[in-house]
């Protein structure tokens, strides 16, 4: 296992080469240049042209990635086209929200999808099973955008108990953590709700009947655990991209994340920000599926991570 | 064996250790030795079976014979070529020869698969039955193994355990293998069925010179099949000899305390058992010395230290026993 | 040993298989007692419905497509297939523990042996955490697993197939139950490991009167566990009687058939005997008597008409027209 | 609510006290804090006039008021000298004085400063202290624009002493004169400003000014309703209805510098035709654009200035929408019914809904146009690579004056990145332009501009669509508040009540 | 006595029902209401995908800005849009848009995604190790960066929409599966049939991918409702439909500014989406149990 871990660490690093080069050929692909937009309206010809000399974006392409791997390697992330900040400094301010954040939704979306899953699972076709799905469908197909309007709007328009958006206090988390936690509930429900069906038929659960044990043991620890691969694959995905940043519900809800970073900074054609950015959400990505392979061999200590 | 030929299966000092968790974060790193170190010849058209305890190590060496769990170490050679060596691709056209009935029948079958389609896969697999021969063939192999071939389409959780064990029978038998290893394969058979099937097997011994690696525990269906019997203990051969010899005149301690305990509902031929003492010790942490010496009931101080050697006790018969020869 | 009050009985038990191709009558009207402390051995030709009639007694037919459609099953008088889940629930493993055929499948992949084990003790016994493991690896000792505190902690795929038979006795036997169902339970066991658990059970039977219903194709193993033996086909009980007047004197022509198929331990026979003709699908059974096909004393009676079951003497019954005057003769 | 703050837990804020602090939210965050980068408005917003000040300012009416100069003069053609105010200090305790104000420019010219803004003040030659409170500019030539241009964020006074410690720190912590502090800058959060105590003017009401970023139009508008902010600036069209009908917010509308228009790239073989470009002139109604698509925010624009443009005339109009007038002209251009003729636009929602209102009117004289949607970046990078045929495009007029507007969208030399998007190129334009530059005299420049603008008309270089206006949201609690042309916040006068 | 042990007839039913797999599984789906209350949803959606033009009663793309914003009425049973056009035409107008877009690209996304997913899950080691590197990268990597890209090399065309929405689909998948593959590959039926000499192609398409569709069925159909929403958000970065295509997504984003004054504006594309999203999942449901054996009856 440890060496398991270590291996997996190591591969950071070619996906540090690759995350980053891929990003640099594709923001040179891209159409659009930081210097034009960063000039704004009425710069002149030169002024951009300067402008670009001094962002060193006229050094031929080799050298720029060759200088921003240098820095990555030494922890520097390079600076801002955009405010000529630290990227790692940008990154901080908004790491940690972004993961209180992922870390709340993550919570609302694993009780209840799991619970909306167990729920169906247990009576399939069911009038709770047909209503847990309804419900979960239109947690998918209702844009996160809406849903959080929406709960803008009953709970601190019309309700006045939460704040509508920022980020000062623990009631602040409250509202965009539901928003996002809902859409991933809908997809581990469903997921829940098939894997346990394929598990509720097999013989050992017949077993843990014979046993006499309670419906929700046999469930729970029986049925759920066996079930419980493809749900943490996509628990740990949506955590994933949680971590990431989720553009929209920042937005919506003034928080100040990540993916609002990334966009933003491609909106601007700010390279280093959007390396550092994608380069961030990669290693979560990979941190986040390294511990769903960890949980994997938990879950079934079977399942061979070598 | 009848005739002294080239083995066709040539097991050489094969190991199987299995790694397993460590009880504290740091402990000892802990290592099942299922197999530790055997070796046997498998001659063509023989019957050889291995009896022994239970957790020994048999089912273990039949995995690791098809690569099923790559072996620790070891040679394994079929028809003299080195199995271990090959490319799955290799391996994959040479394991048409050799076929294994796994233990457990219901977990070998794939549940989304008919009868069926798991047969007409085989075949197609390994090319031995064209297309539209099939369909005959498929039906044959049912009646060979005592199913009606109306439950070709079904899957295999609509039969009755007995019934899956032969299933798995019948895919093995489909492509013509040289080989077969029969992991318990008649144990969840009622008598008659399994009467027949011991029947089929010899039939085919006969008329195709299959040859058997027969793992059971039933001695008198081994004594019934085997031309020779290789009796295991903690991951050890312990005694091989021929069937006549074994049975007659057991060497090893542990082969006659296995022997006495056969039960029987022949009344006449009960007899005092001899039920072994002490602790059976786990392949986890296995005795020094001879494993077997801390429930002989002939063990000395030698036992304890020192690893007995194969010895050969007659033609036919070797046996791993410092004492063998003072035992009656 | 006493033997009078009647702990099970199954009176008439009919379960099907309603599939597209039909009704599969795995068990076609089977009736049989056990009282306390007895022995009840079921051999039978393979797939003529022992497990299904076993699990029909603790209600774990898969349904659907499964179903009992007739009988009783009395528990102490009460009747199994009329309970609620909740009463149910505490008949299971409890009071009745089962064996399953196919350690592999039956035992939950994931969860460490001890676990499955510790889990009922806890739950019916009401043992703490730390006790009910203690006493799972107990048991484990107890069936003769080398090491049991090792490998409590491992999962069933780690087992080797005998282990695992093993944990499922364990388990069923971990409550103390009144009856226990074992569904095959030494076929993986070679034969001192297979006489060290015949020895527990007989002690267990001794010491808390439990009954047994004993699964079995071991002829050997019945004669010397069971007070009882029926011998099914095709979904029916076909005779029944004590184990020891059934190997001595077997009346249906199927027992017979059976008990010369066994491979000798002494005297070589190249070909085993074999009962010739295969069992009918228990989707269409013939009209007549089940056996009919493959019995060398078929009469025209047998081809038109079922048997019913004859009494021929002290707790000895047969379903044969050989033994009625309605049978014409055959040689 | 509670008047005692002493202990007021984190949970609590977000009743914001009135009276303590006034929050104004913002789309997008600042891109940098200083005025010699700033190119954008909103970064703008933030300084200008708060933290920094400027020699002079626009009132509320568009006339220059003196601010840091007490005084100014025009001393020939290409000098002009400015009083300063005595006993102003910037906020980090350095006197402000003439020699601030040449260290200022003297910065924004030096090429090792690299910024983007010193093209805008490139007439200056020279900067001369005359004394203590006593600066001069020279000139390369005559140039009319020259006070908007000081009287913008570009003419900002920075602190000598925070440029001679480091240039590079100004653009996260500025130091200037203004009423506020700068305190702190949260990126991508909040930038908030102190209320400066010793101010040598008014000292506003409110201790502190906080600008949040929040960049969704719906979420700003619910929390100046729910009064978690007090003003919220950028507000679309689409929420006007709602606004008016709560009852604890207003809306504050100002006409704006900004117009919006449709361009024709004229070097384009199919646009290069004046008659088509006239046709589809004809063919817009843009009446009905904003009406529809901008519920009447916004005037009818008559031309590229606005009427808040210093410059604007009001005898130029565009064309009318006539149908028939329109098909004449395409048919004299010889231009076949089903042509197909791009529309470029930018993401932004309005311009979508616009490019998709001009398709259907095209529609009506044959013309079959196809929109391109483009993000921002991608869509700069079109239009200046000359990849277009009509594009719906907005100037900004970031100072407010003619000069500013014309030299940068129709003057050759600004083909391209700078402005001229259309690639209009036409001599006599040009030199209009340029001496429009050198009018001191506002009537006569005015009269040239006219000129200037009715030739590019004429021609059919662009559409004008729609003169500007800016929409905030305001709580009621709030008194005093302003927006001016630029859309800045002016916030300077603010009271708020409980 | 009779010699019958290989005499048993070769009754009809064996021939018979390997020919009528198919309709087996289609009888066995029949009998399950949920799916047939699926299936029916989705033939709605199909006569709407095929017919959709031709059923609607104006004009989709006719701007009408005096009647905009009209609520449901006898004239415009969905109202009227911000521009004053038929919501309903455009909803019937835009069906095969928004769907081939959706479809398309959960296909494409879904099968390179099942195929390296079971790739990386059976093979393991250093396969796995550098197909789910790429994967997390693809994980991280922002849509609209890609979005950009891809119209910049590529173009605007509603196939680069779809390439581009099924690329981030690919690591939904390929994670699902490669978990999934990761336990079933070590059952003992997978070694069986290695056995037999089956190649890792046998092995992993039959006897590893059906015992894995269920997550798969899933996946795919709740994909498809995130797949339209996200074509409709490159749509304003200029990939794809271009304004002023009826597509359901688009639609829907433009309801988000008339949420409080229009609500209908979002909510019957809205509805559509989530309709269709409904049909897939109770068919799919459906075929979940109907592909299970051990769900007969
Ligand atoms: N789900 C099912 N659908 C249809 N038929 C079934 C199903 N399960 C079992 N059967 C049939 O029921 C019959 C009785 O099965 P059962 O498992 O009771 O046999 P058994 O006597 O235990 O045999 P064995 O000794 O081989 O285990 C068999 O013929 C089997 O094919
Ligand atoms: N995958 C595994 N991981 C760890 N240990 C294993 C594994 N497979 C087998 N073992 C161990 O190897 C030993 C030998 O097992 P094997 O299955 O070969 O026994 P066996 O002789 O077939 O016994 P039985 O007659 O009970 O089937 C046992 O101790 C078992 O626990
Ligand atoms: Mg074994
Ligand atoms: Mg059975």
């Amino acid at each position: 296992m440890t060496l398991f871990i270590l291996k997996r660490l190591v591969q950071i690093v070619p996906v540090i080469f690759g995350v980053t080069l891929v990003v640099f050929l594709i923001m040179q692909m891209v159409p659009g240049d930081s210097a034009i937009v960063l000039a704004g309206e009425g710069a002149s010809q030169e002024t951009i042209e300067e402008l670009r000399e001094n962002l060193g974006l006229n050094l031929p392409l080799h050298i720029q990635y060759w200088e921003y791997i240098k820095g990555v390697v030494q922890g520097d992330l390079g600076h801002s086209i955009k405010n000529g900040n630290q990227v790692l400094d940008e990154i901080i301010v908004r790491l940690p929200i972004t993961i209180e954040l992922a870390v709340y939704s993550i919570l609302i979306t694993i009780v209840l999808g799991l619970g909306a899953g167990i729920i169906s699972a247990i009576r399939p076709y069911s009038w709770m099973d047909f209503g847990v799905t309804i419900i979960a469908l239109l947690g998918i197909s209702l844009p996160s955008f809406f849903l959080g309007i929406l709960l803008m709007y009953s709970f601190s328009i019309n309700l006045g108990w939460l704040p509508v958006a920022g980020w000062d206090s623990p009631m602040h988390i409250i509202l965009p953590a539901i928003t996002l936690g809902a859409g991933g509930a809908a997809i581990v429900a469903r997921m829940t709700r098939s894997s346990m069906l394929e598990v509720i038929n097999q013989d050992f659960i017949r077993t843990a009947k014979a046993k006499g044990l309670k419906g929700y043991m046999i469930i729970f620890k029986h049925a759920l655990r066996n079930a419980l691969i493809p749900v943490i694959t996509v628990v740990g995905l949506q955590f994933g991209s949680l971590l990431g940043g989720t553009v929209l519900i920042e937005s919506v809800f003034a928080v100040n994340g990540l993916g609002r970073m990334i966009v933003d900074a491609i909106r601007t054609r700010d390279l280093p920000m959007v390396q550092g950015g994608v380069l961030v959400a990669s290693m979560i990505f990979v941190f986040v599926n390294l511990f769903v392979d960890i949980l994997y061999k938990v879950f079934n200590k079977r399942i061979d991570l070598n | 064996m009848k005739t002294m030929k080239e083995p066709i299966l040539e097991v050489k000092e094969l190991k199987q250790y299995f790694n397993v968790k460590r009880d504290k974060l740091f402990g000892e790193k802990q290592v099942v030795k299922a197999v530790d170190n055997i070796s046997f010849e498998l001659y063509e058209g023989e019957t050889l079976s291995i009896v022994g305890e239970s957790g020994c190590g048999k089912s273990t060496t039949g995995r690791s014979i098809l690569r099923l769990d790559e072996p620790t170490s070891g040679s394994i050679k079929l028809f003299g070529e080195d199995l271990l060596s090959k490319s799955t691709k290799q391996l994959n056209v040479m394991r048409k020869d050799i076929q294994i009935i796994f233990q457990d029948p219901f977990a070998s079958l794939n549940p989304r698969r008919t009868i069926r389609q798991m047969l007409s896969e085989a075949m197609t697999i390994q090319k031995v039955v064209p297309k539209d021969l099939q369909e005959g063939r498929m039906v044959e192999l049912m009646q060979l193994v005592g199913l009606r071939p109306e439950y070709l389409d079904r899957y295999p959780h609509e039969f009755s355990g007995g019934q899956r064990q032969r299933i798995g029978i019948a895919r093995a038998l489909s492509v013509n293998p040289k080989i077969i290893i029969c992991d318990e394969s008649v144990s969840a058979l009622d008598v008659s069925i399994q009467a027949q099937i011991l029947n089929l097997l010899k039939k085919l011994q006969r008329e195709l010179g299959l040859t058997l690696l027969f793992i059971s525990h039933d001695l008198s269906v081994v004594r019934h099949i085997s031309d020779r019997v290789i009796v295991m203990y903690l991951g050890k051969i312990v005694e091989i000899a021929s069937k006549d010899n074994l049975f007659n005149t057991p060497k090893h301690p542990y082969t006659k305390a296995l022997f006495s305990a056969i039960p029987t509902f022949e009344k006449v031929n009960r007899k005092e058992r001899i039920l072994l003492k002490g602790d059976v010790p786990s392949p986890l942490s296995p005795p020094s010395g001879c494993r077997f010496h801390t429930r002989c009931p002939f063990a000395t101080e030698q036992c304890k230290k020192e690893e007995p050697a194969m010895q050969n006790v007659q033609n036919n018969q070797e046996v791993t026993c410092h004492h063998w020869e003072k035992l009656i | 040993m006493t033997m009078e009050t009647t702990v099970l009985e199954v009176k008439n038990l009919k379960t099907h298989f309603f599939t597209e191709e039909g009704i599969a009558k795995a068990v076609d009207g089977v009736s049989f007692h056990l009282k306390k402390g007895e022995t009840l051995g079921i051999v039978g030709e393979s797939g003529c419905g022992k497990s299904m009639t076993s699990l029909s007694i603790l209600r774990l037919i898969p349904t659907p497509p499964g179903k009992i459609v007739d009988g009783e099953i009395l528990l102490n008088n009460e009747n199994i297939i009329a309970m609620d889940n909740e009463q149910l629930r505490k008949v299971r493993g409890n009071k009745i523990s089962m064996i399953f055929q196919e350690p592999m499948t039956s035992l939950n992949p994931v969860l460490t042996v001890g676990e499955q084990i510790a889990e009922s003790l806890r739950l019916h016994q009401n043992l703490s955490r730390k006790e009910a493991w203690r006493k799972a690896v107990e048991m484990l000792e107890l069936v003769g697993i080398p090491a049991p505190e090792k490998r409590a902690k491992q999962e069933p795929f780690q087992l080797s197939g005998g282990m695992r038979q093993r944990v499922m006795i364990a388990m069923a036997l971990a409550c103390n139950p009144e009856v226990l169902i074992a569904d095959e339970p030494t076929t993986a066991l070679d034969v001192t490991i297979q006489a060290q658990i015949l020895e527990i059970l007989k002690e267990l039977q001794q010491k808390l009167g439990m009954s047994i219903i004993f699964i079995t194709h071991d002829l050997g193993v019945v004669a010397e566990m069971c007070d009882k033996v029926a011998v099914m086909y095709a979904g029916q009980i076909i005779e029944e009687g004590a184990a020891d007047s059934i190997f001595e004197e077997p009346l249906h022509p199927y027992t017979n058939g059976l008990i010369d198929s066994i491979p000798k331990l002494h005297g070589d026979q190249e070909d085993l005997a074999t009962i010739e003709g295969s069992v009918p699908s228990p989707y269409h059974y013939p009209i007549g008597c089940r056996f009919a096909e493959r019995c060398q004393f078929a009469a025209a009676i047998c081809r038109t008409k079922q048997p019913d079951l004859v009494q021929m003497g002290e707790g000895r019954t047969v379903r044969c027209f050989k033994y009625t005057s309605e049978w014409g003769g055959n040689a | 609510s509670t008047t005692d703050n002493t202990n007021t837990s984190k949970g609590e804020n977000n009743n914001s006290k009135a009276g303590e602090e006034l929050i104004i939210l913002r789309a997008s965050d600042a891109t940098s804090l200083d005025p010699h980068f700033i190119t954008d408005i909103p970064s703008a917003n933030i300084i200008h006039g708060k933290v920094y000040e400027t020699l002079i300012a626009f009132d509320k009416d568009r006339n220059f008021q003196p601010l840091l100069a007490k005084s100014w003069e025009q001393v020939d053609d290409t000098t002009w000298t400015f009083e300063l105010n005595e006993g102003i200090k910037f906020h980090d305790g350095t006197d402000f004085n003439a020699e601030a104000v040449k260290t200022t420019f003297d910065r924004l010219f030096d090429p090792a400063t690299g910024s983007p803004q010193k093209d805008k003040l490139s007439m200056i030659t020279e900067v001369i202290v005359n004394d203590t409170y006593s600066v001069s500019m020279k000139l390369a030539s005559p140039y009319a624009g020259l006070l908007s241009i000081l009287a913008s964020n570009e003419g900002s006074i920075i602190s000598p002493k925070a440029i001679a410690e480091s240039g590079d720190k100004l653009k996260t912590a500025p130091v200037g004169t203004g009423p506020f502090v700068f305190k702190s800058w949260t990126s991508g959060q909040s930038i908030e400003l102190e209320t400066n105590q010793d101010f040598w003017g008014n000292v506003p009401a409110f201790n502190k000014l906080t600008f949040k970023i929040v960049p969704e139009d719906a979420t700003r508008i619910a929390m100046v309703e729910n009064g978690e902010a007090h003003i919220s600036d950028q507000i679309p069209v689409t929420d006007l209805a709602r606004i008016e009908s709560s009852d604890s917010i207003s809306l504050y509308r100002t006409e704006g510098l900004a117009v919006e228009y449709i361009g024709f790239n004229v070097q384009d073989p199919f646009l290069s035709d004046v008659k088509v470009r006239q046709a589809i002139s004809y063919a817009v109604d843009r009446e009905s654009i904003i009406s529809g698509i901008y519920e009447n925010v916004g005037t009818l624009a008559n031309s590229a200035m606005s009427p808040m443009v210093i410059g604007y005339s009001e005898n130029v109009k565009g064309y009318d929408y006539n149908l028939g007038e329109a098909k004449k002209l395409l048919a004299e251009a010889g231009v076949k019914e089903g042509t197909t003729v791009k529309i470029l636009t930018s993401d932004r929602k309005e311009r979508i809904n616009m490019a998709e209102v001009i398709q259907s009117q095209l529609k009506g004289i044959g013309l079959k146009a196809e929109i391109q949607v483009m993000e921002y970046g991608a869509y700069i990078q079109e239009i200046s690579n000359k990849q277009h045929q009509m594009f719906i495009g907005g100037w900004g007029n970031a100072t407010g004056d003619g000069d500013y507007n014309q030299y940068n969208l129709f003057h050759t030399a600004s083909q391209g990145a700078p402005g001229n998007h259309f690639y209009y190129s036409n001599p006599t334009v040009d030199q209009l332009i340029e001496d429009a530059r050198a009018e001191s005299d506002l009537e006569t420049r005015e009269k040239i501009y006219e000129e200037a603008l009715k030739i590019e008309l004429e021609e059919a270089v662009y559409i004008p669509v729609r003169n500007y206006e800016h929409l905030a949201v305001v709580s009621d609690k709030v008194k005093g508040f302003w927006l001016d042309a630029s859309n800045y916040a002016m916030v300077r006068d603010v009271k708020v009540s409980q | 006595m009779e010699n019958n042990v290989n005499t048993v007839k070769l009754n009809e039913p064996v021939i018979k029902a390997q020919k009528n797999k198919s309709r087996k599984l289609w009888s066995k789906l029949k009998k399950n209401k949920t799916a047939m209350v699926g299936l029916g949803i989705l033939i709605v959606y199909a006569i709407i995908l095929l017919l959709g033009p031709w059923l609607a009663p104006y004009d989709p793309y006719e701007i009408d800005l005096a009647n905009k914003l009209q609520s449901p009425s006898m004239d415009h049973l969905m109202g009227t849009d911000d521009k004053g056009r038929d919501i309903l035409s455009r909803i019937l107008s835009g069906a095969y848009l928004t769907m081939g877009v959706g479809i398309f690209a959960v296909v494409f996304g879904g099968s390179v995604g099942i195929i390296l997913g079971l790739v990386a899950g059976y093979y393991g080691g250093i396969i796995d190790s550098i197909i789910s590197r790429i994967i997390d990268v693809m994980l991280a990597f922002p849509g609209i960066l890609l979005a950009l890209a891809i119209v910049s090399a590529l173009g605007t065309s509603l196939i680069n929409v779809t390439l581009a929405v099924g690329f981030f689909s690919v690591p939904m998948f390929a994670r699902i599966v490669r978990g999934s593959t990761m336990e079933v590959k070590k059952l003992e039926y997978i070694d069986a049939v290695r056995t037999l000499g089956a190649n890792d192609l046998i092995i992993i398409v039959r006897h590893i991918l059906p015992n894995i569709l269920s997550p798969i069925i899933i996946q795919a159909s709740m994909r498809l409702a995130t797949a339209i929403l996200s074509a409709a958000g490159l749509s304003f970065l200029g990939l794809g439909a271009q304004p002023p295509s009826p597509e359901w997504g688009a639609m829907l984003s433009t309801g988000r500014d008339f949420l409080f004054n229009a609500p209908h504006i979002a909510l019957f594309p809205g509805l559509m989406i989530s309709m269709l999203v409904l049909g897939l999942n109770l068919l799919g449901d459906g075929l979940r149990d109907a592909l299970d054996p051990r769900m007969k009856g």
